[in-house]
């Protein structure tokens, strides 16, 4: 057979949740009530931490941020089917992640606000701190996949990052080494359609993302990432095959970034408003919304509970970050090592 | 007939640095995160997409080691690209490409091949920006033979200097202070002059001290120096550095103290001293003080104006010496 | 449809000339009589270059050393099938090439002999300066393949690598930048299944190394590296398609590195014999010589002169290398920058 | 009962800090590049994965920041990995990982996370390898606030620095020269002892001049000293800098040579030099002199010996200041 097939390869989508508030209930998965009721709340109060970080912002209170509207149920979906002791790699744009894994709000406040303290996880989550350079903090998940597995803990490790993410040398370093130790991890990519101004297209010319996981030995699945029940079953798949050995996964949640890149940032001068526009019926709160109102969920007084319960929250942390005391300015040096060095000892007197 | 010069600050004469050198020559080629459709997030190469086209300023994937392995090939190639990284913080995945490739190509091939390229980079603090958006590690690229460091300080500098990199047969390394993008306007003539690199300038004179600073340093010397008879360098490129001029304001005052917010435990004023202390410690009259960056990473925005020498820690400096 | 096929990728396998020396006619290229023969000679010629230089080393007329031997059908097989103004790109394990592109056989010795002169290519040729850290070369191709088609010219730029060369992130951003702009580039991964000791299959769980070029947008086939014509005929044809504008090609030579990983290695430590021997039968000269034999275009009476011809070109080419005058010292500081800098200027008195 | 010492190699001295450290502790962890069943293209871990099995030395894909990026998250997750890099030319893929990442996980979460990282490499000139087998880049690490950077020039402190490295609570640069690894044997306890991080160690006591070197080059300058009566420092720990132990050398002899094979624009000797210009200046009675390689890209073994500091360049820098 001198010319042969000998790998053939299969890209699949997954969809549970229509834009009309239809399940395929085939593909269900099993979720209580007061469980997909937990998931709209958080969705709406990611909605509205968006809101007033933006507010916030605008006022000077806090400094660049990275809005996730468009993207809450790629975020909330996905964070839903974690447990508190996995460990999870962020990147910027994962307010809707942090506050559906519990994280204390007005630290979130805080760290925008420009203070490190906002990166202090609670002893009892696994948060890595946030990883500005796009795609780096990869190879971190994949490490600390491999040493829950060498630990014999059952927990998996989750990074998330963007479409942009995927181009970077990182993406592919930390895949290989996630597939070729089989570690216990699960990639998350929000494919926005953006990376700032570089269309999805002109980041990779290869047809999908989910595509790419194929190059590490190891499955990629689309999701439409506005679906909340498709995110959350992909994402509960894989924590389970890579809880049970069987490796990394790796999720594109098909989305879009429903405003700027961030408040430093100006879309209209590289996207059309149409394009923006043809995703507004897509929109991942609406989406379930219908589904619970159809299931009978959903009522606009319970709508109003949840936004004041919402407004509630959020009104809290921003007051109790405003309570917070100012960094020591010799805070920047102290965290450096362990102990500071002779030179830095010298240099902290200036405070 | 030039046209008149324009009162315009760096960001504008850095674009127009630019496009003059893109219609002086064909090959010369922008590439980058951004630099295209959107002109790039501070707009340095706003509208030379539409003037150009996409084939000239072309809009790269997020892949800063693949932005410069690539421009790298084009340049030997014999196109001359200017390769811009977003921000400093993200250079550092392209260290490889640039010292174990763009540095090395001439070198590795015995003048058969050489690198042409310019990488530019918005540089250092004062912006209150994100994590890793306030880099100033200039050092590392001077630690690296076959690579040049330039850093403007004033808009006319700024687009005189970037020709001259362009034109350069080398790579180097263009750094731009973000604090400084539209802090200054000045008069920055339309028409085509460059101004030469490995060439310090003094931008004033005086007797009893020498303040050695580039980039945005340079103005908070300017500042604390009030008052004081000060001679004030501005290096401009780091590497080749213009030990003469140093040497020669050394000679005359005999006091030194050099400014930079990279952290002080081997950042190029550590090279600086260095140089002093081997071949004009003859003139000295006390010791060589640098005002820096703390032996720490920048801080987020709550500290950020902290981290910086401030004026106050730099005249501190200068009355130690001048009292020594 | 919610779960749905939105992506399916075939990958391919090339195999042309078999072990006992049958071609498939069907895919057979179009080579001349004399062609051939001049494949079969520059086989021999490299191989007779690669046991001289394992022979200096051990005089220590020459420093480490990375033989060839296995992969002479993919480093011939392929070179033949570029024009004199294709742009190459090697790594340091592709002697097979530079004979084959006609470079001056003396200054490949000079070069493994420690001396840089031995990278000035001459004028009429375009290989870029040998590639010493792995895969960080790949970028450096697609970028001259992207300024060839800014400036129009018709030529393709060209990348050797290893398997190992696979797993850095260059190969996927330079990959990746190749297949986003379209350039007219071929990447050639000669996957001899040893990075050092490190076997292909720790090296990526990937099931082959030709469909890692799906996720860039463009196409990857695996060919037998031992089969010459399989060879010759993918790089003909990537060729072809990049010249005319369709982009850039992944070739797999799957072949068989045979001996240590270089002089300074013993491959004894980490793997079998028998793996060895198994790919015995399979060698590259053998198979070829076997076609040609049965074409009647092989005799004991060629093999003795095509033998004694590549031995007196080498014995030219090291006594040329020899009668060489030793460098300037100062050359390692003049060639740093088109013109010495001061500190360099007073540095090189010294010499 | 402590086993008798044995005269060994720096191979050895550091393969037996290895052993010793994985039996201490479960958390320590190997992996690289042919680490495994090669035992290292040095023979530095031959033997550990026979011992230890292959989930504790992991032969890894080739991928320099990718193995660096993996540690990153292992240490992070509670191991203690030690990351070798084949040669030190290839760690300027890791660069971005070790400095964006491993240097600032510590400062980032404000003490919630931390890293201890050991990242091994060759480095140095000496053994007449290919192109980037022979880098002397530690002046790189050195300007990184959260690293520390190491360097052995003998098997026993090889073996106590090793061990106090991976017990460190932060990332620490271990450099190997490979020029010394099998050049000297000595007397190396099989026991548990430790030698300190951030201390210098006085080699040969003097009056008239400190050298102070590293590595492989504190070898050669023990030799250029010879009939002068010379104070030789070994940094061993570069960063954190020991200013106490040279300060107070420096104090005693009033004149400076330092020795490193790296080129000298931004070499790590510019920091020492500067450190004393800045705090030491009153007791100098010669300018400070610096012995280095060339600013250039090191050669091909054809003319690697004129390239580092050889016996004559640091005798004639000797002589200059003692006579100054
Ligand atoms: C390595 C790196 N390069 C550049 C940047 C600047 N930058 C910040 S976000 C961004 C785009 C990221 O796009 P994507 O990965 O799709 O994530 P998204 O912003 O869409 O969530 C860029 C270029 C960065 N943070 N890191
Ligand atoms: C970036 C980098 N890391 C490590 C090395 C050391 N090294 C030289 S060759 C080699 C293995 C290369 O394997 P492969 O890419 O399969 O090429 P082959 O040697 O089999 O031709 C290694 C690890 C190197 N040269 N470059
Ligand atoms: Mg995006
Ligand atoms: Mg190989």
């Amino acid at each position: 057979m001198p010319e042969s097939i000998i790998e053939s390869i299969n890209v699949k989508r997954l969809e549970i949740l229509d834009v009309n508030g239809d399940v395929d209930s085939s593909l269900m998965p099993a979720l209580s009530d007061n469980e997909i009721k937990r998931m709209y709340e958080l969705l709406v109060l990611a909605r509205t931490f968006d809101e007033r970080a933006l507010h916030l912002q605008r006022e000077g209170r806090l400094g660049t941020y990275a809005p996730i509207l468009g993207q809450e149920a790629s975020q909330i979906g996905s964070a839903f089917a974690l447990e508190k002791t996995d460990w999870v790699f962020p990147s910027f744009r994962e307010m809707g992640v942090y506050i559906a894994m519990g994280y204390p709000i007005h630290m979130l406040f805080q760290y925008w606000g420009g203070d490190e303290r906002g990166l202090i996880t609670p002893s009892d989550l696994n948060i890595f701190p946030i990883c500005i350079p796009v795609g780096t903090h990869i190879p971190h998940a994949a490490g600390a996949a491999i040493a829950a597995k060498h630990k014999g803990d059952k927990v998996a490790a989750v990074a998330y990052f963007g479409d942009g993410g995927t181009s970077k040398g990182d993406f592919h370093e930390g895949f290989n080494m996630a597939g070729v130790f089989k570690a216990p991890a699960v990639f998350i990519c929000q494919n926005n359609q953006w990376a700032i101004s570089v269309p999805r297209q002109r980041q990779s010319a290869s047809k999908t993302l989910a595509q790419k996981a194929f190059s590490y030995g190891f499955e990629g699945i689309q999701v439409d990432g506005n679906d909340i029940f498709a995110v959350y079953k992909a994402t509960k798949d894989a924590l389970k095959k890579a809880k049970s050995g069987n490796g990394p996964t790796f999720i594109e949640c098909f989305t879009y970034r429903m405003t700027h890149h961030t408040t430093a940032d100006d879309a209209t001068r590289y996207r059309k408003d149409d394009e923006v526009a043809s995703w507004k019926p897509r929109d991942p709160v609406l989406r379930l919304k219908l589904f619970m109102a159809k299931k009978g969920l959903w009522t606009e007084q319970y709508q109003k509970e949840t936004e004041d319960k919402a407004k509630v929250i959020i009104d809290k942390a921003v007051s109790e970050e405003e309570s917070i005391k100012p960094p020591f300015p010799g805070d920047m040096i102290s965290y450096t090592y362990e102990k500071l060095t002779p030179r830095q000892a010298k240099q902290i007197k200036d405070f | 007939m030039p046209e008149e010069p324009k009162r315009i600050n760096m960001v504008q004469a850095i674009n127009l640095a630019l496009r003059e050198e893109m219609q002086r020559d064909g090959n010369v080629i922008i590439l980058g995160e951004d630099v295209g459709t959107d002109g790039g997030v501070f707009r340095v190469t706003d509208g030379l997409m539409k003037e150009f086209g996409p084939e000239r300023v072309m809009d790269t994937p997020l892949s800063e080691s693949g932005i410069v392995g690539t421009a790298i090939g084009m340049a030997v190639y014999g196109l001359r690209p200017v390769a811009e990284i977003q921000f400093m913080g993200f250079i550092y995945a392209a260290l490889d490409q640039i010292y174990a490739h763009a540095a090395r190509i001439r070198s590795r091939s015995r003048g058969r091949y050489s690198c042409p390229l310019v990488v530019r980079t918005p540089y250092g603090a004062g912006i209150k920006p994100p994590e890793l958006h306030s880099e100033s590690a200039e050092a590392f690229f001077c630690h690296m033979p076959g690579v040049k460091v330039v850093v403007p300080s004033t808009p006319y500098n700024a687009k005189g200097l970037l020709k001259s990199s362009i034109r350069d047969p080398d790579p180097v390394i263009f750094l731009e202070s973000t604090r400084l993008y539209r802090l200054i306007k000045e008069e920055v003539p339309a028409d085509d002059y460059t101004v030469p690199l490995g060439k310090a300038r003094i931008v004033r004179e005086g007797r009893d001290v020498t303040v050695i600073s580039w980039g945005s340093m340079l103005h908070r010397s300017l500042q604390a120096v009030e008052g004081i008879d000060a001679e004030v360098l501005d290096l401009m490129t780091l590497n080749p550095l213009d030990e003469e001029t140093i040497f020669k304001s050394v000679r005359k005052t005999g006091r030194v103290v050099i400014v930079h917010e990279a952290p002080k435990t081997c950042g190029f004023g550590a090279e600086i001293s260095a140089a002093i202390a081997e071949d004009a410690m003859l003139y000295l009259k006390a010791p060589i003080m640098r005002v820096t960056g703390y032996d720490a990473v920048i801080p987020l925005p709550r500290l950020e104006d902290y981290y910086m020498p401030t004026i106050s820690r730099v005249r501190k400096a200068l009355e130690e010496v001048i009292k020594y």
